[in-house]
């Protein structure tokens, strides 16, 4: 075989547009997952724009505008990535990757703290946990915080598996070829790049609305 | 009906002969389409089938206009039909304005429906005949639907909101009453009979019933009982809307918008008080959510419009 | 090298955008916080489109397109009713 | 079935397990999911008998309410999301779509196998369900019902139909791009045979659909497991939202289920008639916007649920215009027959059959669009009628014709002719037996998804009772002849029907990876009327042979 991973293609170029094309496509797809969460979102704070408004001010603010930061940051080393890959400079791709992945725990761990500082002042709704919000309204608070941590948690879940990934890219590194380095640079690039996009979505929406 | 065997449902409502017009002119056109069709595949295949002596050479390209003229033939013969159907529909959102309004509440497995005169019953619904009719429809756990096939009606009961349907009973009789949305365990048991009565005959039904007490005088015992009063009466301290009247009134609300006071604002203002507020008052009305049922709120809705003095039943703006 | 350099400007200005968001929540603008909150989202998207994932060639554009019209029909027909 | 004939094509390629279940051939994942998914087809089928039987008295006698509600609800479940939607798309459509463009194999082939396992992986979620007690919300979830009320494995259920929904989305990426990049030279867009465009269109569907029905389905999970109320109207949630973005995905997904079969029927009736199809653009091009337009009348789910009046005329008028693009290919089809020289082979007949039952399910659909009378029928047995003859009557009947049709490219073998008809006719006959007095029922009101019923509605469930029987009849013939035919069914030549298409230039069955040489397209597909071979059983050999 001529240096392709599918028997389907004939010679690399046409499998990396093919790689890339299926990416965006699942990338489109994606985006109609997140898109429809959005509009719970958007009917919800429709219905109840103050209630929604009142209960984002509990959210910490300082916390959501570092880890958009660190995303963003994780997109360039990402971006870094691609192009050293591109340029064939193996090592360095390899430091970016690892950069990547790091800031993608960094987000983790900032937004397990911010969770933890809801949980700690009564405000998840889950498992039963005693819901107390001392602002007006407290039955629509709750639907806000529920949808909080729903689109929160599923944007987490997306990057967990985007480090995932990474880190088995670069477990697999030695017995892949150049060729193969390449698209799967490519491939979760365009990814995490995605997930960092939902993010910037996510975070005016939630965090600042009406402030 | 033949040999007991339902062939067409019986037309039982003012609106059911209008439907039903629709639904044979459908029906004329499908049959003539589909046979014509069918014979025209059972021709072809006969005719053209392997062996047969038929002449098969000539024209063997597509031709342009027979495709364009079934296209826009199709289209028309569509929107002929849309309209037809979309005509019809919007009446039902438009309810006679001397309509009698009668409440149903739909519960897991059972419908309530109260008379205007306060008369409850379970599964069984008792209308006078060639008088308009509007029940307004809640639900207190999953959707519901409100079903009587021979007047052609059917409307979801759905938790949180009103819905309304209307309908003008044509014959006395006694027609069946489904609920026609899956709603759990026991979907096939709910439902029973709308009885259709001669006036008369619903007057003394109603008599014998007992002078229940009527929705609006339960409501406005509610209204007491829940301290609505003590902010909406007329000598209260705290500022709030007089609701005199209030029913189908355009209400100013101080993001320079007006609605009309219909059901859906009231219902939003008792549940969800923040949502639009009237201009000029604090935002200081609490929920209600959670704190009265769906029969609680029917009644606290028919005090409301019982405070107006022509109440246009279920009317939109 | 150019491409670095181009990559740094667009990281910067995500950077800028990211505190221009921020600094006009403190500004009250009425409806119209809304709607520039969201607006300097979708500039911060088409950068990250555009400079990071490399959005060209007809196919991916194809697909993002898709993506884009079917969400605005999700959108606008369930809108509709309300 | 290895054998010295069977050498040096797929089928030879080791017969193990591991040489199964491990294959990232294309021909062999379709063979996976082709087991799996007649499995399904049986087990669902078999609920679906059951409840007819049930229904053959007005009383509830044969089964409680909550075991008749567990199964129309898994029959639901099980028949859309186990079988329909990936039904010909997973099967013939992952053997044939890389025969038929002249490619090797999906551009994915690990992502096509992975698509198998992630099938499998969650429908044993759903088989769980299914064996841990089952689920009483309908195939449709609607809240709240299904996140506040329902006592079944709900999420368990819910969570199997979101898995397999990855598994669909990966088969429609694998689509797209296979054909987007992979077709041979010289296989322009529009000398595609029908089949290849619809499954592109299905595609389309699939992969910009499902996301919004995984979307909904999270929200459902996370409300019963999570507490958190997305759609508990006593926090304000919308129940009609769901509604809105379950139909999203569930209208088009309708049309994931017809789509295909349209495909294959666009194949089956030019071979048999040998004719090129009538309008060919016009129907890759119809089968386009029906993927598209698709997407814009799910609100006609919901005209009586308490939307806006608005909103349902807006709906009823989109979903009229629907109609149009199906009513161009039926016109097309039926004009294919026309100066052809049929034959009347069990594809053919299937094919016929599925023309029928498609024009008669869609007309019905006429009556839903007009929004008085769906006030009517809503929600009764007309509207059971209506998609069971599209969904059944036209998809079902159209995998059978596909099924018969390349049923020697698959295996090799030929199938018995003489069985195939009787089995088709059987079928066509259970069919409309069991699905006709349904139309009548709805009419007269009978609502749907009912454990007892008034008297008076027995007449019909009878004769619908008697139909079902019939028709199981009609499905499990060719479960046994196919299968016989598998084993000690005459081989078959490369080419038994004289097919244009580029699958049929392969050996019976194909080698490991298609083609020994890049094939290269010089005709439009269908060209059965080549100079010269108008009265002609087409042949490439032959043509070979002239040249």
């Amino acid at each position: 075989m001529s240096g392709t991973e599918s028997v389907a293609f004939d010679t690399p170029q046409r499998e990396r547009r093919a790689d890339t094309f299926a990416m965006w496509v699942f990338i489109g797809s994606e985006a109609m997952l997140f898109g429809a969460i959005f509009l719970v979102f958007l009917v919800a704070h429709i219905d109840f724009g103050p209630a929604f408004a009142a209960a984002s001010k509990r959210l910490s603010l300082p916390l959501g505008t570092l880890n958009t930061a660190v995303l963003i940051t994780s997109s360039f080393t990402m971006a870094l990535a691609h192009m050293l890959a591109l340029h064939r400079r193996w090592r360095p791709t390899i430091w970016a990757l690892v950069a990547t992945a790091a800031l993608g725990v960094c987000f983790l761990i900032v937004k397990g703290i911010e969770y933890g500082k809801e949980i700690s002042e009564g405000l998840a709704p889950l498992l039963g946990l005693p819901f107390r919000y001392a602002g007006p309204d407290p039955v629509h608070a709750e639907f806000f915080f529920g949808l909080y941590f729903t689109m929160t948690s599923l944007h987490a879940l997306h990057l967990i598996g985007g480090i995932v990934v990474i880190a088995g890219m670069i477990a697999l590194w030695r017995p892949s070829g150049p060729a193969n380095r390449l698209r799967r640079v490519v491939a979760v690039g365009l990814y995490w790049h995605f997930v960092d996009i939902i993010w910037v979505f996510m975070f005016p929406v939630l965090y600042l609305i009406n402030r | 009906m033949s040999f007991g065997v339902p062939f067409f449902p019986h037309e039982a409502s003012s609106e059911a002969g209008y439907v039903d017009a629709l639904f044979y002119t459908l029906l004329v056109f499908s049959a003539v389409l589909g046979l014509t069709l069918t014979g025209l595949v059972v021709g072809y295949a006969v005719k053209y089938r392997v062996g047969s002596k038929a002449d098969r050479t000539g024209q063997r390209s597509r031709t342009m206009w027979l495709e364009m003229s079934w296209t826009v033939a199709s289209l028309i013969i569509a929107f002929i039909f849309f309209g037809w159907g979309a005509v019809l529909f919007v009446r039902r959102d438009h309810p006679p304005a001397d309509a009698l309004e009668i409440t149903g509440l739909g519960k897991q497995w059972m419908w309530e429906f109260k008379q205007p005169g306060g008369q409850r019953e379970i599964n069984e619904l008792h209308v006078p005949v060639d008088k308009p009719v509007v029940v307004s429809l809640a639900s207190q756990d999953v959707i519901h639907s409100f079903y009587v096939p021979a007047f052609r009606i059917k409307q979801d009961a759905v938790p949180g909101r009103t819905t309304h349907v209307w309908f003008i009973a044509t014959e006395p009789g006694r027609y069946h009453l489904f609920c026609a949305q899956y709603c759990g365990t026991q979907h096939s048991e709910m439902g029973g009979w709308v009885t259709v009565m001669a006036p008369e005959q619903y007057a003394a039904w109603l008599n014998s019933q007992g002078e229940g007490e009527t929705l609006a005088a339960g409501g406005e015992k509610l209204f007491r009982a829940l301290g609505c009063s003590g902010c909406h009466g007329a000598s209260s301290k705290v500022r709030a809307p007089s609701l005199d009247g209030i029913f189908g009134r355009p209400v100013a609300l101080d993001n320079q918008q007006t609605v009309i006071a219909d059901e859906r604002y009231l219902r939003d203002s008792i549940l969800n008080p923040k949502k639009e507020i009237a201009a000029g008052y604090e935002p200081v009305m609490p929920s209600f959510d959670g704190l009265i049922d769906e029969g609680e709120l029917q009644m606290l809705l028919a005090y409301l419009k019982s405070l107006s003095p022509q109440p246009t039943a279920g009317a939109k703006p | 090298m150019s491409e670095l350099r181009k990559l740094t400007f667009g990281y910067l200005g995500l950077l800028a955008l990211l505190a221009l968001t921020v600094g006009s929540s403190f500004v009250a603008l009425g409806g119209f916080n809304v709607a520039l909150n969201l607006a300097i989202a979708a500039a911060k998207a088409i950068l990250i489109a555009m400079l990071f994932m490399h959005l060209t060639g007809t196919l991916p554009r194809l697909a993002v397109a898709a993506a884009g019209l079917w969400l605005v029909i999700l959108f606008g027909l369930t809108l509709i009713g309300r | 079935m290895t054998n010295a004939a069977m050498q040096g094509t797929y089928l030879g390629q080791g017969s193990g397990l591991r040489a199964w279940l491990l294959s990232t051939d294309h021909k062999r994942v379709a063979w996976l999911y082709l087991i799996s998914l007649t499995a399904f087809f049986f087990l669902g089928g078999a609920m679906a008998v059951l409840m007819r039987i049930e229904l053959a008295t007005p009383a509830g006698d044969l089964v409680s309410d909550d075991v008749y509600n567990r199964l129309f609800s898994l029959h639901g479940i099980i028949m859309v999301w186990f079988f329909l939607v990936p039904s010909i798309p997973a099967t013939m459509g992952n053997f044939l779509l890389p025969l038929m463009i002249g490619a090797r194999d999906l551009a994915f082939p690990r992502l096509n196998l992975a698509s198998w396992y992630v099938f499998i992986f969650g429908s044993l979620f759903a088989l769980f369900a299914v064996v841990a007690g089952g689920v009483d919300t309908g195939w449709t979830f609607y809240t709240p019902l299904s996140t506040l009320y329902a006592n079944g494995f709900v999420s368990t259920a819910a969570f199997g139909v979101f898995v397999v929904g990855f598994s669909t989305i990966m088969t429609g990426i694998n689509f797209i791009v296979t054909v987007h990049t992979l077709r041979a030279p010289g296989l322009t867009w529009f000398r595609l045979p029908i089949f290849v465009w619809t499954l592109y269109a299905t595609s389309l569907v699939m992969v910009l659909a499902t996301p919004v029905l995984a979307a909904s389905l999270i929200l459902i999970v996370l409300e019963r497991v999570f507490g958190i109320g997305i759609f508990n109207p006593d926090l304000g949630g919308d129940p009609l939202l769901f509604q809105h973005l379950f139909w999203f995905y569930s209208h088009p997904a309708v049309y994931i289920m017809i789509l295909p079969g349209m495909g294959v029927v666009s194949e089956v009736l030019p071979c048999f008639s040998r004719r090129p199809l009538f309008g060919y653009k016009a129907v890759a091009m119809s089968s386009m916007a029906i993927a598209v337009f698709g997407f814009l009348v799910w609100g006609h789910h919901m005209f009586v649920s308490g939307q806006s009046a608005y909103a349902g005329v807006v709906f009823s008028f989109l979903s009229f215009c629907v109609a149009i693009p199906s009513a161009i290919k039926v016109f097309n089809w039926s004009l294919t027959l026309r100066k052809g020289e049929i034959s009347f082979e069990t594809p053919m007949l299937y094919a016929l059959f599925f023309l029928g039952l498609f024009t008669f399910g869609g007309l019905a659909g006429l009556f839903l669009a007009a929004l008085a009378v769906d006030v009517h029928v809503h929600d009764t047995y007309f509207v059971i009628a209506h998609f069971h003859y599209i969904m059944v009557g036209g998809m079902v009947t159209a995998y059978m014709a596909g099924l018969h049709f390349w049923w020697s490219k698959l295996t090799g073998r030929m199938y018995s002719e003489t069985a195939g008809r009787i089995a088709a006719t059987v079928t066509f006959v259970g069919f409309n037996l069991t699905f006709f007095p349904q139309y009548m029922l709805g009419f007269n009101g009978m609502p749907r998804r009912y454990h007892t019923y008034p008297p008076e509605f027995q007449f019909w469930n009878v004769l619908s009772s008697a139909g079902a029987v019939v028709l199981a009849i009609g499905y499990l013939m060719p479960l046994f002849y196919l299968g016989w035919s598998l084993f000690r069914g005459a081989r078959a030549p490369d080419n038994p029907w004289n097919a244009t298409g580029l699958e049929w230039q392969t050996s019976s069955p194909p080698p490991p990876h298609n083609f020994e040489t890049m094939p290269v397209v010089t005709r439009p597909a269908y060209a059965y009327d080549m100079k010269g071979l108008e009265h002609e059983r087409f042949s490439p050999h032959r043509e070979e042979a002239a040249r």
